[in-house]
């Protein structure tokens, strides 16, 4: 039993928090070339694959850091979603990965829709064209797919799922953009009559449910470390403002009520880090049953641990607290929809 | 002891009732009901339609041109037009300059102001708060410098309300550095936002909206006579023009109207949820809407201290659980709509799918501005707790 | 509109915290006596049974008194639940009416069974002899049964339910008495085949399920008025203790977070006040959906606040707050059976 | 970074695992289970099984008589303790005064006290707190004035852990009452309690429970050879005792027997729940078992820290989460057990049907002895936080 990082993790996380800080106060926009140039993106595929081989602890650093940092990068949909549907496939497209791993090319990964349980059957339908298939649905909150040359895309077909990848330049693909309240780029993507070839099929029947249900669970691991990163940022601030604001002649850090509530601060971050510790070193478990238990219970103590912190965090910074130009009111936001990701499991 | 109005209320409630339901315009009604921001010609229209039958400055005496309403008319024609989704009467001319104006103004300033302020023909902003002085306002350190019949004033104020959209801003200024007391040496003046020297820099908030603002104040000059009261009283009618915003803030039909979109929101199969989700969100719902039955006695055995003349320091109570019940259940409503509601607007960048996120990220400020939640805790500890 | 109590009232909201205030003082004993005396016990009746005629509001300020008072009265399951029984029966029995106004007599309600929902049918059951019935079954938690001539038993029959009186010293009537955690003595009692008369239906079929959920609503509405009275007593202990008791050289109302908490507790006892009011001014609202309603939001809100008042009371208290000589222990016990019966409806 | 024990520490499991289950007797091990109070003779032998293989007092040293353990096994031990539903070592003589004598004591009160401590031939009550003095602790009142070899000892002392079984008393008291800072001028005292001038009075708890006790000193003479350490320097080894207190105070393994409890209550008829309740019930009772897991991983971090050596003023997480998670789990029991568990019974006079609503009001005092919440609030925004 330890909770120490190896040597090279210990250096990973260095490079990572490096990095992110410095893109933080850049948004030039080459983060993701930087990214791909430190091997970042490569970490979680197999060697063969023109990836590094590294686990989920190693992702967990990396999540860690970029929320640290408040950093949006689209590692959650494009890595750890899309790259686990990749990675995880019935027959791993080995070319792709290694595109992905480069970062010559960016998938999306296309799953949410109105009206749907994160854990139930999906609308967009796909039918049988004997070798291939045509799907026609609709997808909605789909990170970052404005820069993704394909989509990872579930369907459903008579009797079962399917996870197919499809081109985002297909014809019958329609895209609008938007923004989440986390600041996100995404898109609604309407299918009409896309054809997809049969080689296409990440998954299929069983294998699809099994692949939906780890990408859940690779996201949740890296959504509570992302969230743990972003927690420590906010608490850190609270406690820079508390020591320095100053309010009936004196620092607020001397009123009782405020220390209490960032002592509560504290607590619920201790808990969540414990839960992201737990989630890395549980996600890749063989044993389902477990494994679905353990990431219902991460998501339970981070969702509850995001909001008390993030809210906590506002309302002890005050009127600045709920300003867009100050760090905290966007940390909140991007609390806020974890918290609501980890709730609808 | 009797829950009913008497006779002449349920006339009076029907009378509001007709009227708003035959003035207030259809898409004004939908952007309330939706929780969507209101533009300017929205709130300006209304609050003329108001004030051509003298409805809108519901707390104002006869006597300063207002209604001349019991606490109970009040409250049931705030009410009313809560219940019809209508926009309330603009706060800041209405519940704050406007009574502090009839208390404490100049003859002069009551000629020249009252009826504008009234109809909207001026729109004005509160300049209170200072980035080194919020919810601790006397330690404010704007500074107004006597010039023969002007004040020069330097400083920044914050958190204006609105101030792009206003015409002249009600403020704090020291105006004797020296005073024993920090709460000594303040003045309260009025200042025409078009005066040179006045710089306003729009600020953005979580809920993408631009409704605050900073506003610089270099060298302005402010006629003496725009000064309210005396000088380095300003304290006194500050204090009088919080007590009046606290009052009635439990905002009870706000919050029912949230809950109405969270009861539409479970009932769509847009959001998505499982049934045990639905459920556990319904019983929350059920949670709030019983807290907000008795937060709405409570609100009447307040209102019925007041109606017989007595003050009563519970009020803090309305401020803190209305916010509370107010958060709670735009929250509730934020989890209810789902994924539906994750996209994100700024405030003239398109509409938002859903308004979920926004009323959400506003409310984190109600229990921060007018008094933070902290702050009435304080008070109650004191005033009413006798700590 | 008003919240003021008539003259009559606040007279005897005077008398009844008088006589309260003197019973907590002194156990020997006579309260019941004396209330009947001071005509306390014939309060709900009609005057034509030997009642007084007074409604709810009347009953409310007793309840609360006795809760401020901490006084454990039997009103509650006496005069609140088997009177109510006994005056909205089908045919209200007189006699035993003036009788239990005059002090005479008591009764008790006999209704709650293991392992049933408060508001579904009972195992209690009864079988028609043609001109009476036969009653088996066990009830629990039956109030001030030991001195009870006759209990007010909620039973089941082939398809309905019945109301029913039974003189406590039937024959196949057995008792097992102990204590509730409030203090309150209470039995289990069983009934092995005991015969009752026809006569002693107080409502049958639809009326029986009525007057079952009308005196669920008494209830509701007298404990309310207690926990009130029960709250107010622990707020006054602890601000009496934050007052007076020092640490760390500071009386603890200096302590920021303490005095929250009492604010706390203060926010949570007005509205539970609101409610026990709206409670008493809608209990004999005729519109049945309505009151429903109603009251089931009176006990969502007074739940709630029995638990944050009596908890917080406690901690606040600190050691002295857990012993059982100490008043703010035992109401805290008080108030948590309250909660506990609020939130079962 | 890896959660697993080692192959000697699941080894060093199964063996403690094996040996509790041949060794608990089974009228202990439900009591346990079920909440129930223990009678001395309970916890005497269970104590003295453990101290005929070494293992009474995990935390002692080898050359103290302990087992020398490290961080780690000392965890799996209690852990294991917990699972089986067997009692803990009498923690006021292992926990307590134990390490404070090893630390501290004189050589002759080693050999005199030690192994009857580990053996429970002594039963230790604790006598720190006063009716003046809980958690600010250094303002206790009892006097001791040296008389030739003696020290003669006034006061009165509360919150005595079981007392009334008791043999002997470690407490403080005031020997330099002229001390600088009231922390100076303390020393710690031990105290046999069949000394001349010692009463016992009992306190019933809100729980129904005898285990607490008021204890007056009156004109009580304690050979000064019971005096541990130095004169006037009694708060250094109190502090001690309160550090070795809070360590590993999260009781994971309790909770989770609570958990079980409702589990159990859950599932059978007799609570006579409705569905919607059953449901709202089961979603707590998860929500509570994730925080345990979380909480059961942040006691292994604070492990790890500790193991390495580290000490780790997060330990006050422990305490806090630890006691919120007990509350909330024995007041959810208390909701589901229903009517069912509205009996209570005093000890002594007889049992009560349920002991759900007992442990409940046991486990508020969880919140206040110790270190109350407030107290460790008030460390972490300090020591951890830097506030």
């Amino acid at each position: 039993m330890n909770f120490d990082l190896s040597e090279d993790q210990a250096m990973l996380k260095d490079t990572a928090e490096r990095l992110f800080a410095q893109a933080a106060g850049d948004s030039s926009g080459d983060l993701w070339a930087r990214m791909a140039e430190l091997g970042l993106l490569a970490a979680p595929f197999a060697e063969e694959d023109g990836g590094l081989g590294l686990g989920p602890v190693e992702t967990m650093i990396l999540a860690e850091a970029a929320g640290r940092a408040q950093v949006l990068t689209p590692y959650a949909s494009v890595i750890a979603a899309a790259g686990t549907a990749l990675r995880l496939a019935t027959t791993p497209p080995s070319a792709l990965i290694s595109g992905l791993a480069g970062g010559e090319v960016r998938l999306a990964w296309a799953h949410e829709e109105l009206g749907m349980p994160s854990d139930q059957a999906r609308r967009t339908r796909a039918r049988s064209t004997g070798d291939g298939w045509i799907v026609t649905g609709r997808k909605i909150n789909v990170a970052h797919a404005a820069d993704a040359a394909r989509l990872a895309v579930t369907v459903t077909i008579d009797g079962g799922q399917l996870v197919l990848l499809i081109p985002s330049d297909a014809r019958g693909v329609s895209r609008r953009d938007y923004q989440l309240f986390d600041g996100t780029p995404a898109s609604e993507i309407s299918f009409y009559e896309v054809t997809a070839e049969a080689s296409a099929v990440l998954a299929s029947g069983g294998e699809a449910i099994v692949l939906m249900e780890r990408v859940r669970e690779h996201l949740t691991a890296f959504r509570a470390a992302e969230a743990v990163g972003l927690m420590q940022a906010l608490l850190d601030a609270t406690l820079e403002h508390l020591k320095t604001r100053r309010q009936f002649g004196e620092p607020l850090a001397s009123f009782q009520a405020l220390r209490h509530k960032a002592a509560d601060m504290l607590v619920a971050l201790e808990q969540a880090r414990s839960m992201a510790m737990l989630a890395a070193l549980s996600v890749e478990d063989a044993d389902q049953e477990e494994r679905r238990k353990t990431l219902a219970q991460v998501r339970s103590v981070v969702g509850k641990s995001c909001k008390l912190v993030g809210q906590t965090a506002v309302q002890l910074h005050g009127g600045i607290g709920v300003t867009e130009e100050h760090p905290v009111g966007r940390g909140f936001r991007q609390l806020t929809l974890i918290d609501l990701e980890m709730e609808r499991g | 002891m009797d829950l009913s109005f008497s006779p002449e209320d349920i006339a009076f409630r029907d009378q509001v009732r007709a009227f708003v339901a035959q003035n207030l315009s259809p898409d004004t009604r939908r952007k309330v009901e939706q929780g969507r921001a209101l533009d300017k010609a929205d709130v300006v229209e209304w609050q003329r339609t108001l004030n051509r039958v003298g409805w809108a400055t519901p707390s104002w005496p006869a006597s300063a041109g207002g209604p001349g309403w019991s606490a109970v008319q009040r409250y049931i024609f705030m009410d009313e037009l809560y219940a019809a989704c209508a926009p309330e009467p603009l706060s800041f001319n209405v519940s704050m300059i406007g009574p502090v104006l009839i208390a404490y103004g100049s003859d002069a300033q009551k000629a020249r102001f009252l009826k504008a302020t009234a109809n909207l023909d001026i729109w004005w902003a509160q300049g209170f708060s200072e980035p080194g002085a919020g919810s601790d306002l006397a330690a404010l350190s704007a500074t107004a410098v006597r010039d023969g019949d002007y004040y020069v004033v330097n400083g920044q104020k914050l958190w204006q309300g609105m101030a792009h959209r206003a015409d002249w801003m009600f403020t704090l200024v020291r105006t004797d550095p020296k005073a024993a007391k920090k709460q000594g040496g303040i003045s309260f003046l009025l200042i025409d936002l078009k005066s040179p020297g006045v710089t306003i820099r729009p600020i953005i908030t979580i809920d993408g909206r631009h409704e605050v603002n900073e506003v610089f104040l270099d060298d302005v000059r402010v006629p003496v006579g725009d000064r309210v009261g005396e000088e380095n009283q300003g304290w006194t009618y500050a204090k009088y023009l919080l007590s009046n915003e606290r009052t009635g803030i439990a905002r009870i039909g706000m919050t029912r109207r949230i809950l109405a979109r969270v009861a539409d929101a479970l009932a769509s199969v847009e959001a998505g949820l499982t049934e045990a989700a639905q459920a556990r969100h319904a019983v929350e719902a059920t949670a709030i809407e019983a807290e907000l039955r008795a937060l709405e006695i409570t609100q009447l055995r307040v209102l019925a201290a007041q109606q017989a003349g007595q003050t009563d320091p519970r009020s803090s109570i309305l401020k803190i659980k209305g916010v509370e019940l107010r958060q709670a259940a735009s929250e509730l409503l934020l989890r209810v709509v789902g994924p539906a509601g994750y996209a994100f607007a700024y405030e003239g960048q398109g509409e938002a799918p859903s308004e979920a996120a926004s009323n959400y990220f506003t409310l984190r400020a109600a229990s921060i501005y007018g008094g933070a939640s902290e702050v009435q805790k304080n008070i109650i500890a004191s005033s009413v707790l006798g700590l």
